[in-house]
């Protein structure tokens, strides 16, 4: 095969599939071992006056929180009380690196998996089950924690993210130097969603705008059944090279990176610096979803392997090396874990079906005339059933 | 302004600048829509006037327009889209159906979307293919989105002001074949019509012809010529899509026994079909003839120098009314 | 094979798994369909025995999907796409509605496209959002698209071979709350019916009762409870929406002098506008009772808990039908 | 402003729109004055065995015919004759050399503004004008010259084009070294459609399956009214890094290195070595189409200073001042333009209306039974005009 001069090297040669660990260019603060170590341009820094122990054992108790958020929806999904559940098992470091470098004031567009995210924002995690079980589309106030509805449809929330950032800009809310006015955006997406148009229009409007906006990628190894081969052929984190901005690699499963990074990029963002985007390098340790069945497409060595760098098994290895935490402290984080395992599982439970009638409700601002005769029809129409119950047909038995 | 005489383009524009005047939220983004003032000059002037944060020039993206607009709508803007023609808004269908449409439901009326996007729809102007469609059946098939269609000066300066100001998205058409067809009075002292309200625009005994858009003024005409052979022919400018404002044509219908719908789009699954069937069914026993439609033909929209055999003309509209008299 | 009980996904599965052996240019293209097998399963094998270059794996982006396979069929293959979920065909509306509909117009014929678009659509499976829709009118409203939705195993297994066999672009839609639900004996020395006919799959004096898809066995289910009280009512089974096939329609109406037409897309410019439209033109004078309609409200498909009260059921294709006899 | 050390140097400093003659990274062959100049990774070869000037003096002949053609073209919209046209004014070597590249068996997916490309596929250029008259919306058989139908919807094409190529390979017409087999595919596509998420899912697509297509983008610095700065804050050509392919700019008003970069890709392509982005740096030297005015959103003085690099004048020179074609030379393709004007001209004015029915064909492979009741009736409705002329209303004179 002739080379030919001009194009440069086989970029897909140079930066190939092979770096199953992340490569060189991963960003990494604590290893799977548990070991502190340096990075020549990012460190851990939790804020003046914060004491860094203090805040690791916050990042510990939130990652294993979140794992049991994790669990027992996932529990609550096999006993037929969520219709299904995307799980995050592996992914706690990343969206708990990623919630916590947050100020109140920034916004999150999550998918449908940031329930790590969720937590930092201090959302109830009741409220997230709602959608899984079916009783709504997104049951908490997006301005209230400025924490936006899942999002279902791959990629659509990146957009939002940077039309919000467009808003923020024009609220003058950038660059300002007032540390609690000055806002960043971060638009969650998963490796796979990477392919979709409306991600790579995001990049564009967002380079074109310099746009005060994180794009933040859970590179988790899998869209489904489809590795990250199939969606691109170089390291994701290079994508915004072609746009313009600065991507960077972090360990996804490195609770320490991803905060440093992710506060570097928001503050990069929130000083009218622009875009950057984040690929948190991690893996999906569970299924898709509850109604997957990972054995059919890939190895559980693969899986083997990651176990060897899960994101709470290292900060409790350095918590405890280091003298950091003591014994109380893993049984009162265990012990409230177990009481959230409690309040979900009631609060589930106890989560009233909608109303039928409620199905009318809010398709617009105020109910139209239309919709309003639909609904008066409908409900003449179940009451019916009421009076002449059994009389007619076997539906009487609604 | 009171007495000055203008085109639908015209009106449009100073509709749109009041509305940016009232109410420093309103954003107007898309294609051209700056210095160049859009390729029908509805924005002309605009950018000049209120800067390039408030009249943005996007990328060439609909996709990327729309889904921008619901994250500024979302931060408590109200941008107004302009799709720079109607076969060009399918690349932002996905944001549109599936983010601006569910928006409020999904988030149980917490996150309003108040977006206006603006769609130049219809053919007659001689353009080549993707710039004549009559995309509105599909935008009214979907719930939570609400869908205008203006026919003259008066009603676009009025209509994009209230579009504007309603809570819920608004999918507004403007006949691009009208911008420049005829003038009008606008008067700024006479309050307006309701925004989802239909009109009767013509009073007639004999029949009733329902249009919107381009084909107001088609059937305005055929209501004129039939009333030199002594018919008499009402019609209705339906001005609201979705929702329909049926009262006026049940109305109507009930008075006269027989309806026609007229547009440009498809007949089949056009808005002529759910016209047809609420009327079949309120108004069943007073129908002398089945309501019978004049549309687009269900082919792609041809070739633009055989455009006028496509688009529903006032002969057509003619010929309808003799077969609603046929029965 | 002939004797063999299978299921709806299994029939689909057998169906592209002999198209692929019929035609070496038959190629399967979707998000998961290769070692997954697709999350319904329904390509299941297929990679395995067909290789990767024909059972294709392909990025997350179905305009990409779509807009790739229209060049697939331009060099001479015959794309089969899948789309994951009815929600999920938006992004590629666009390719959809003005590529692959169009080319085979533009060009004058010169430029088939052979292409079936395959969606599992409608609801019934307890989904999250997004995953119950029914976007069939879009795509019927569409000229130069074919759509059709099977109802069984039996149908499935032939006109999935059909539409691939077929020189238009397919739009085919296949219930998935069916998939699973029933098992039919698939017999393949049969010929099988053509592709674009519907059906009467029970036969009845009283009324017609029109569906199609997921709600075919929800009208016979309310056929079989109304013949208990003594009201025979005829079943037609549409499988073709565009182009419809009207006759065995007008046959029954006219016989009966009533329909109802069930589907769980939202009423309001849903199939059920076009076909009492239809019916109401060409049977005016047999119809006892306007043409009424059994569908999904005009709301977002709502949380999956109160999804059996969006969808049209049993009893509320009954009270239809009392209605119709109310008139 | 802080800097951010760990996310690399601002990019759109580095390369920032400031080079406006199209930088350094710019690969020219022919400069404007009409000197041929060295570039270290391609040159100009026409062929074994093929004469260097008489390809030189053909690919003058294509540029001056191809500006002709839309010279007549646009005289023919101002006259009525058209309904639109979009001219190439100025993108005629971009065109040419890019036409000239190919080998019979690639094929080219265009926009609606390839009409030297066009050209060189041996279209008669009057089949283009059609679509333009509103006669039709493609007149030629694109298996014919391997030239697809013109495409309006911005970026669409470029989908087909990885299609096409996908298909391509599974013909095995890819690395199999027999010069008549291998085969490329040609993306057409502008500046402006860079943004559309269409135009980035085909490069997520052609890198994922390394895919035998060029992506051949005319920088022409529009979009309309908006100009590249708009749709990318670093040059275009470096899009492609993101993706994992290569990208190149080329003077796109310099024939011989379009031509080579072309070939080269083309080659790339051919063996096997997947997709490539070119990025013809150029001008649009005319309005974005005959309804267009740009007199209102750009300076004179930038087309003033764009016109000192025509790409016609500089191969005129180069000619001339190295006595590779004389006088007679230059008259004959004088002299053949005016005829092709004739034939343009006469042709276009000649191209009859479609018969009204014809509206009815090819919708579908056969006509279906509902269309043919719609035709039917159709038909049958203006025959009553034909029997009854003059006796209902004015309609009647159609
Ligand atoms: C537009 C669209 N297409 C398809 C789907 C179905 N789907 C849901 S999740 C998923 C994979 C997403 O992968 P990735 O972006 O990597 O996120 P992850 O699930 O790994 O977090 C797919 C294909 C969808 N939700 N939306
Ligand atoms: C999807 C879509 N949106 C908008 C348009 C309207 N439009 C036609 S050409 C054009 C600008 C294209 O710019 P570019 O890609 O740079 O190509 P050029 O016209 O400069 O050759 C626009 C916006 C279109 N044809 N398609
Ligand atoms: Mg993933
Ligand atoms: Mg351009």
């Amino acid at each position: 095969m002739t080379q030919h001069p001009g194009f440069g090297p086989d970029l897909a040669e140079v930066f190939g599939p092979a770096a199953q660990d992340g490569g060189p260019e991963l960003i990494q603060l604590l290893t799977p071992e548990g070991e502190r170590v340096e990075h020549h341009d990012f460190r851990f820094d939790p804020g003046a006056g914060v004491d860094e122990a203090e805040t690791i054992r916050g990042f510990y108790r939130d990652m294993v929180l979140t794992r049991r958020i994790d669990t027992e929806a996932t529990a609550l999904q096999r006993h037929g009380e969520l219709g299904i559940w995307a799980q995050l098992l592996g992914q706690e470091a990343a969206q708990v690196g990623a919630g916590r470098a947050l100020r109140p004031q920034d916004y999150v567009f999550p998918t449908y998996r940031e329930h790590g995210v969720a937590w930092c924002r201090g959302l109830d995690p009741l409220k997230l089950l709602g959608l899984f079980r079916g009783v709504d589309q997104g049951s908490w106030d997006p301005a209230e924690r400025n924490f936006g509805l899942y999002t279902i449809v791959i990629g659509a929330q990146t957009l939002h993210a940077v039309g919000y950032a467009m808003g923020v800009q024009r609220d003058g809310a950038v660059g300002t130097g007032e540390p609690d006015r000055d806002t960043a955006v971060v638009a969650h997406f998963g490796d796979g969603a990477s392919s979709q148009g409306d991600v790579n229009e995001a990049f564009i409007f967002a380079a074109s705008y310099n746009a005060p906006v994180v794009f933040f990628c859970q590179n988790n190894q899998w869209a489904i059944s489809e590795p990250i081969e199939r969606q691109t052929r170089i390291p994701l984190y290079q994508r915004a090279l072609g746009f313009g901005f600065p991507g960077v690699r972090v360990d996804g499963n490195d609770v320490l990176a991803t905060y440093a990074v992710t506060q570097a990029a928001l503050q990069r963002a929130r000083e009218g610096q622009g875009p950057t985007l984040i690929e948190a390098y991690t893996y999906r340790m569970g299924a898709h979803t509850t109604t997957d069945d990972p054995t059919r497409y890939r190895l559980s060595e693969d899986v083997e392997r990651w176990k060897l760098r899960d994101p709470i098994a290292r900060v409790q290895v350095y918590l405890k090396r280091n003298g950091l935490a003591d014994e109380a402290f893993f049984a009162a984080v265990a012990q409230e874990a177990d009481e959230l395992g409690v309040h979900l599982r009631e609060g589930c439970k106890a989560m009233p079906d909608p109303a039928p009638l409620s199905m009318f409700d809010h398709v617009y601002s105020e109910l139209t005339d239309e919709l309003t005769a639909q609904r008066d029809g409908y409900a003449a129409y179940l009451d019916t059933f009421e009076v002449s119950a059994g009389s007619t047909t076997e539906g009487a038995a609604r | 302004m009171s007495g000055q005489k203008v085109t639908l383009a015209k009106a449009l524009n100073m509709g749109l600048r009041k509305a940016m005047e009232d109410d420093p939220k309103v954003l107007v983004m898309g294609e051209d829509v700056g210095k160049l003032g859009g390729v029908f000059r509805i924005t002309d002037g605009l950018q000049k006037d209120f800067g390039e944060d408030r009249v943005i020039d996007s990328p060439l993206a609909e996709s990327g327009i729309v889904g921008t607009a619901v994250g500024m709508a979302l931060r408590g803007y109200r941008p107004v889209v302009e799709i720079q023609f109607d076969g060009f808004v399918y690349p932002a269908y996905d944001q549109i159906v599936c983010q601006v449409a569910k928006m409020h439901y999904r988030s149980q009326g917490r996150s309003k979307m108040p977006m206006v996007i603006r769609i130049p729809f219809g053919g007659g102007i001689g353009a080549v293919e993707h710039h004549s469609e009559s995309p509105e059946a599909q935008f009214a098939h979907t719930p939570g989105l609400k869908v205008v269609a203006c026919s003259n000066p008066v009603d676009g300066y009025w209509m994009i002001q209230q579009a504007i100001a309603c809570d819920d998205p608004v999918i507004f058409l403007e006949p691009k074949r009208q911008y420049h067809a005829d003038k009008a009075e606008l008067d700024d002292s006479e309050a307006p019509e309701p925004l989802f309200a239909s009109r009767v625009v013509r009073r007639g005994a004999d029949a009733t012809l329902l249009a919107y858009g381009p084909t107001v003024k088609t059937a305005l005409n055929a209501a004129a010529a039939a009333a030199d052979e002594g018919r008499s022919l009402e019609v209705i400018d339906l001005r609201t899509l979705s929702p329909l404002d049926m009262a006026p044509v049940y109305e109507s219908v009930r008075r006269t026994g027989r309806a026609v719908v007229v547009h440009e789009a498809h007949v089949n699954l056009g808005l002529g079909a759910e016209l047809s069937a609420r009327i079949t069914e309120e108004c069943f026993y007073s129908l002398e003839a089945p309501v019978l439609r004049v549309g687009g033909f269900d082919t792609p929209y041809p070739p633009s120098r055989i455009e006028e055999e496509f688009l529903p003309d006032l002969d057509r509209v003619l010929d309808a009314v003799d077969r609603s008299f046929g029965f």
